[in-house]
């Protein structure tokens, strides 16, 4: 079937400098690389099947009980959930900064884009535990305790809080590990380690990091903007 | 091929490459991976077979008298999640799919080494939860965990077990990205997609479901364990939730994960009748897309677990209409199996009696499905002995019988010797007699009306019972021998050479055991797959053709 | 029938939908007995005459197989498998379907499942456990809730099951066409006592069924039931006195089962045991038009059994526009309390703590 | 192996024209939300929209999937496509529970 000629791709290829370390059983570092972002998108696709459970799990609860769901949703701040949306969209455009500083090898603005998508993901934290701490101090928390006053359906209130603390905490799981990921390619970017040739790492991050304010994207409106108008509410 | 009587000095391969737990246990090289692999998920198999053997002996008589109706439950629950989630689901891919994927497509190893190390773990870790469970006492929700039994009813070890399947899952994850990404990026010179073995095509596809399947399943054993764990509310109708809903969640995980397992036993079985009839697979390119077909439209189907649990009629018949769709791809397979056998040269050597085996009764396992599938007669079959019929015919009398095929048919490439043959002809046998006697009495209990789950059970379904368990021991004996000469053949076994069988995929032009690299120089592929006139073996060098 | 015999290979036909069912099986069984010895035949047939013997040379046949035989035989076994299956589809629904409708002339039983029993309630007031009384050759459709896991509710004889969930109603129905009496399993796994949760159906001739109807009972039928349970909760504060005269603060509720409801957000909806179920337990999830939504919550209140009750008292305070109340219940059967306490099997007892009131 | 197209490096001015982008779509939908467009099926579908639309620049400029090989593109279409057959297969049966008008079935 296959015969034996030998063939000689890889000899040239650990010589090159400033392509990062080629693993031995990859042949050239353009196959590293494609492996990489063939297996990063592939993860996100995995993600994504993740998030859609709950977001399964949310439209039909919806449309069974749409005015607890009314009710619930303008327990939250739409305001303080627009400007998080904010906060989170400009670490995205930091993100998308940062790559590109990458491919330019510009170490010192990567390293500053970088931080400042740190900052902004902090933010988005901070005013997320704000707003988590917001509910526990109102018992707005499903499970034994729960009161929500105001509520009009209180069986089927907590429903609505339980995808709420589930999806977006789910969320913010996803940013308090891109966090500590962050942390450390601010310091590998910081040590040189990325060339413009090499920044692999980097450019997977920013995926990741898109993923997770796309989620967000969806997860705003879904959660703080059911019938803000006051409509259907009693 | 001579034996070599003075122990002559190995050349290098990769279990001698290096030395010591630490080589192992921090290796990164698929092979030894796969090897850890099949250490680990044997053991499963032989905890999980142990769960079988306590339901057949309970159920040898109607009266619950070996173990109370609370350690029943346990059992058979214990039964199914090992074996579902800690043997079949990682068997053949994480073993064999680990191992040979890389042969097969001359690479050096998979796209992420570290990664697939890493999923052994993490494999590891789950199966720690697992065990923990089982020795703190168990849990007894059957291992679809359906609610609101598993949130609020069971014991508190459900948030365990779950947490452990959980886990597991991120395991099949990483495995099933590194498998596509692998097969996408690191293909040998020449190696078109055309050109690819069935056996990767099954695994890819295999693959696919893995990772567009097994994160579903994670995120519903999460929102149960916070149902569970803290009384957040999400499917039980006392919180407003929804029962069916789990379900749906559940099956549509769950239903593509049965493809999970038949889909790399269908890959081996190609392999095997082509090799053992020296003949091109009939329909190469139909056997191919019938696998991604499977796993594309067992995607659609789960609806048919559902039937009776209050979901709407109409649903109900669009999952049924599919279930049918699904099944013609297999149908296809089996039939361009058995046309590769016609004109053949026939050699009916172990892994070949595993694979006519596997045919037979994974066509009766499958037609089987069919009763399942039609609603009407389903109302009657649902939740009896005739699912369980089935779905031990497709997994047991498929699946594990393909594992067993291909065990028998690469053991000579895994450690470079052969087994006993006549005893691995006697096991094959055993094998058969002795899975027929168990499970095919189960379907007239089935019809009769014995539902399943039942510790005791009303005396008129005995006569049956006691054929089951009967046929079990006959069948525990048929995986024993095995168990027993493989082992024994790696110290002892007579040294295989590089491709005992006349075969002709990549894995076998390499050594046997094949070096760390697997391949000296990387090959070139210059020829379509199964070309066997290519193949410059004479019969005399074929050391094992009958 | 229940008397063991130790070895059969058909269960019992016993309802007017069994005999389909088997016919449906036999089909099956023969269409996967071709194909199952079809591809045995051949394998073990190519495996013996392709066979090859020692010492001969292994001839590698090159083939097409994209020849046009080839696909043509790729087609006939696709196509073929297809069509036999579209077959299994469309008998396997027609079933289905009759076994899901209920035909309009059913007597109604309602099903109570509870680890790890059944209990059931006749219209006429007589109350089972783990037993169930019919008449032969009528139709009877089963109303059937859970008050805790998922159950199924399973007549091997009459070949159909359903699931009782907690939460909701679920239908089964059945015409039973021998007397005799047959097995009850619990089909879906349910905890510790799941293998228990079994019971006998007993099919009776008509009259055999009403002389036992008559001995059972005690407190009067379902409805009576539920009127003494409606008063017992104060629903008659609000909706009694609307129920003579309108006071507009609450909906009347003469009439209410099966009409259309408008609701308050626009949608409507059609007042069926769910429906009144829900307005019960979760009266603040869907809001009458035209009123407050002041009705407290009476879950945790109430048993399924009490439930099933109320909504058959309010079932029979009459339906309106014309919308024909489907089971009238049959006359009322004021049984003699002496008789119930003879408790021998079969007959109903008095359940302990079964009011309808929760504790 | 196949020739690989030249890595795309997609200019800043785009990242800067999409950011503004978002941004005033973010304001925009929360700004409409409180506003009664007639029916609340409106306002639903007004929202969703905007979100579709925003993560579809996500997508298509922040991860270069516009200028990504096809493969990339064919697995974010199979990602979507699986996304909404969990969603809308799973809808068939809580949409037609009560076609039947048997309970539970
Ligand atoms: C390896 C695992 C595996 C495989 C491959 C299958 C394959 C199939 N299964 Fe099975 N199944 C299970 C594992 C598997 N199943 C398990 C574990 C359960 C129960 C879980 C639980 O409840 O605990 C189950 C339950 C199950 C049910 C639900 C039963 C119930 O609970 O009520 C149904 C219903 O439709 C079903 C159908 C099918 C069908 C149609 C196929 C098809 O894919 C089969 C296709 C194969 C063939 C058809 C044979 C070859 C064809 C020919 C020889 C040609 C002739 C063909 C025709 C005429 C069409 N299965
Ligand atoms: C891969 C999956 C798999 C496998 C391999 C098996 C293997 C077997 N299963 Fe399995 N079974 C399931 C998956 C599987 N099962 C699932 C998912 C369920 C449903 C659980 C639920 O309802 O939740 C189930 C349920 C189930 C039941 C129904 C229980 C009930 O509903 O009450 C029964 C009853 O007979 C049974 C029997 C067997 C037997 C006899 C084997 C045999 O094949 C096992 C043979 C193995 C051995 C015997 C051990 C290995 C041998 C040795 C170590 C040698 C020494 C031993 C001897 C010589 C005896 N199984
Ligand atoms: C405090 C007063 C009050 C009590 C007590 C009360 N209800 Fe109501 N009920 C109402 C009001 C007000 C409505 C209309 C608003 C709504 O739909 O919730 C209503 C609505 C209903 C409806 C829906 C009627 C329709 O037209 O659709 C039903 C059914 C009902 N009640 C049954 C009961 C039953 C049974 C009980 C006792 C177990 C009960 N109610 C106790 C006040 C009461
Ligand atoms: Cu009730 Cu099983
Ligand atoms: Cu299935």
């Amino acid at each position: 079937m296959a015969s034996h000629t030998a063939v000689a791709t890889k000899a040239a290829a650990h010589s090159h400098p400033g392509y990062g370390e080629l693993r031995h059983h990859f042949e050239s570092h353009e196959q590293q690389k494609d492996s990489a972002t063939i297996g990063m998108w592939v993860f996100l696709l995995t993600e994504l099947m993740f998030f859609g459970g709950l977001f399964l799990a949310y439209f039909i609860y919806r449309q069974w009980y749409p005015e607890a769901f009314a009710s619930a949703s303008n327990k939250t701040d739409l305001w303080l959930g627009a400007f998080n949306t904010t906060v989170l969209i400009c670490s995205s455009l930091t993100m998308a900064l940062a790559v590109h500083a990458a491919s330019k090898g510009k170490r010192i603005l990567l390293v500053g884009f970088l931080v400042a998508t740190l900052l902004l993901g902090g933010a988005f934290l901070g005013v997320k535990a704000y707003e988590y701490h917001d509910k526990w101090v109102h018992h707005e928390i499903p499970g034994d305790h729960f009161e929500c006053e105001g509520c009009h359906d209180e069986v089927h209130t907590p429903l609505f809080f339980a995808l709420y603390f589930g999806m977006t905490g789910l969320h913010a799981s996803h940013m308090i590990i891109g966090f500590g990921v962050l942390l450390v390619l601010i310091w590998q970017a910081w040590s040189g380690k990325f060339t413009e040739k090499w920044y692999t790492p980097i450019e997977m991050f920013g995926l990741y990091w898109h993923f997770v304010d796309i989620v967000w994207i969806f997860l705003f409106p879904l959660l703080y903007l059911i019938d803000r108008t006051g409509r259907s509410l009693l | 091929m001579t034996t070599a009587t003075p122990p002559v000095k190995e050349p290098k391969n990769y279990l001698n490459a290096e030395h010591g737990l630490r080589s192992w246990l921090l290796t990164q090289d698929h092979k030894r991976i796969a090897i850890l692999y099949l250490i680990a998920v044997s053991a499963f198999f032989v905890v999980g077979g142990l769960m079988a053997v306590l339901i057949r002996l309970e159920l040898a008589t109607p009266a619950g008298d070996l173990m109370d109706s609370n350690t029943y439950n346990k059992v058979f629950t214990m039964h199914g999640v090992i074996m579902i989630f800690f043997f079949l689901i990682p068997s053949i891919p994480a073993i064999l799919g680990n191992f040979l994927l890389p042969l097969m497509i001359g690479a050096k190893d998979l796209a992420f080494p570290r990664i697939n190390l890493i999923s052994w773990y993490v494999y590891m870790l789950g199966g720690t939860f697992g065990v923990i469970v089982l020795l703190s006492g168990g849990v007894d929700t059957g291992w679809t965990f359906y609610t609101p039994f598993s949130s609020s009813y069971s014991n508190g070890y459900v948030v365990l077990t779950a947490l452990a399947a959980f886990i597991n899952g991120f395991s099949s994850i990483l495995t099933g990205l590194n498998f596509i990404v692998t097969v996408h990026r690191m293909r040998a010179p020449g190696l078109t997609w055309f050109r690819l073995p069935l056996f990767v095509w099954a695994h890819y596809s295999t693959s696919v479901i893995m990772i567009l399947g097994t994160p579903v399943i994670a995120v519903t054993l999460f929102l149960l364990m916070l149902e569970r764990g803290l009384h957040i509310g999400f499917f039980d109708p006392a919180y407003g939730g929804d029962p069916v809903l789990f379900q749906h969640l559940f099956w549509f995980y769950s239903h593509p994960a049965v493809y999970i397992m038949i889909l790399p036993s269908m890959g081996v079985i190609s392999e095997v009748i082509s090799t053992f009839s020296s003949k091109k697979p009939f329909g190469y390119t139909f056997i191919a897309f019938s696998s991604v077909a499977i796993a594309v439209f067992g995607f659609l189907v789960w609806g048919h677990h559902l039937y009776v649990s209050s979901q709407s009629a109409y649903a109900g018949m669009v999952f049924s209409i599919l279930s049918y769709i699904v099944a013609i791809p297999s149908a296809i397979k089996v039939f361009n199996w058995a046309a590769t056998m016609y004109k053949g040269s026939v050699r009916l050597e172990a892994p070949m009696l595993y694979a006519i085996g596997f045919i037979g009764l994974f066509t009766v396992g499958g037609l089987t499905g069919l009763f399942l599938a039609a609603m009407g007669l389903d109302v009657h079959l649902t939740d009896t002995y005739f699912v369980i019929a089935h779905f031990h015919y497709v997994m047991v009398g498929g699946a594990i019988m393909g594992y067993q095929a291909g065990i028998h048919f690469w053991w000579p490439k895994i450690v470079g010797r052969m087994y006993p043959r006549a005893w691995a002809t006697v096991a094959a046998i055993l094998t058969f007699v002795g899975f027929n006697l168990t499970f095919f009495p189960q379907f007239i209990l089935g019809y009769l009306g014995m539902p399943r789950r039942y510790h005791v059970y009303p005396p008129e379904f005995q006569v049956f019972n006691v054929l089951s368990s009967a046929g079990a021991s006959v069948l525990g004996l048929g995986y024993l021998i095995p168990a027993i000469y493989l082992i024994w053949s790696i110290k002892n076994g007579e040294p295989a050479g590089a491709n005992p069988w006349g075969a002709t995929g990549l894995e076998w032009q390499t050594s046997s055991p094949p070096p760390t690299e697997n391949f000296e120089v990387t090959p070139v592929v210059t020829t379509e797959a199964y070309d066997y006139t290519a193949l410059t073996l004479t019969t005399q060098e074929v050391t094992h053709v009958g | 029938m229940l008397e063991a015999k130790s070895f059969e290979l058909f269960p019992e036909a016993a309802s007017s939908i069994a005999g389909h069912v088997d016919a449906f099986y036999a089909f099956m069984v023969l269409v996967s007995a071709f194909f199952s010895l079809l591809i045995a035949f051949l394998v073990v047939y190519f495996a013996y005459k392709y066979r090859h013997r020692p010492g001969e040379n292994i001839v590698y046949a090159p083939y097409d197989d994209h020849s046009l035989s080839a696909m043509l035989l790729e087609v006939v076994w696709t196509a073929i498998p297809l069509g036999l299956s579209m077959i299994m589809f469309v008998w396997g629904i027609s079933i289905y379907f009759t076994e899901a409708r209920p035909p309009v002339d059913s007597m109604e039983i309602f099903v109570t499942g509870k680890q790890w029993m059944w209990k059931i309630q006749h219209m006429e007031g007589a109350r089972e456990i783990n037993e169930l009384h019919i008449p032969v050759n009528r139709n009877v459709k089963l109303t059937m809730t859970s008050e805790d896991v998922i159950h199924d509710f399973f007549i091997p004889a009459f070949r159909t099951k359903a699931d009782v969930l907690p939460g909701r109603y679920t239908t089964e129905w059945f015409r039973a066409t021998k007397v005799g009496s047959y097995h009850i399993f619990c089909a879906e796994y349910c905890g510790t006592k799941h293998s228990g949760m079994i019971g006998t159906v007993t099919v009776m001739t008509e009259s055999a069924y009403n002389t036992w109807l008559g001995a059972g009972g005690g407190e009067g039928s379902m409805a009576e039931q539920g009127q003494a349970l409606f008063n017992q909760l104060g629903c008659g504060n609000c909706h009694a006195s609307i129920v003579n005269n309108q006071n507009g603060r609450c909906p009347n509720l003469v009439g209410l089962f099966g009409s259309t409801v408008e609701l308050k957000d626009g949608k409507q909806v059609k007042a069926d045991a769910s429906y009144i179920r829900e307005s019960v337990l979760y009266p603040q999830s869907k809001i009458v038009a035209g009123f407050d939504d002041y009705m407290p919550t009476f879950k945790g209140l109430i048993t399924e059994d009490g439930m099933l009750k109320l909504i058959e008292y309010i079932r029979s305070l009459g339906a309106k526009n014309g919308v024909i109340n489907q089971a009238t219940p049959l006359p009322v059967q004021t049984a003699d309390p002496a008789k119930a306490a003879i408790s021998k099997p079969g007959v109903a007892l008095p359940l302990p703590g079964s009011g309808g009131v929760a504790r | 192996m196949a020739a690989h197209e030249e890595h795309h490096v997609v200019p800043k001015s785009v990242y800067f024209a999409v950011f503004t982008a978002l941004i005033v779509l973010t304001w925009v939908t929360a700004w409409i939300s409180t506003k009664d467009l007639g029916s609340s099926s409106l306002n639903v579908a007004v929202a969703l929209s905007i979100a579709v639309f925003k993560a579809s620049l996500v997508v298509l400029f922040f991860m270069h999937v516009k200028y990504g090989t096809k493969l990339t593109k064919m697995i974010v279409g199979i990602g979507i496509v699986w996304l909404l057959m969990l969603l809308f297969i799973v809808m068939i049966d809580f949409w037609t529970r009560t076609w039947m008008g048997v309970a539970g079935r």
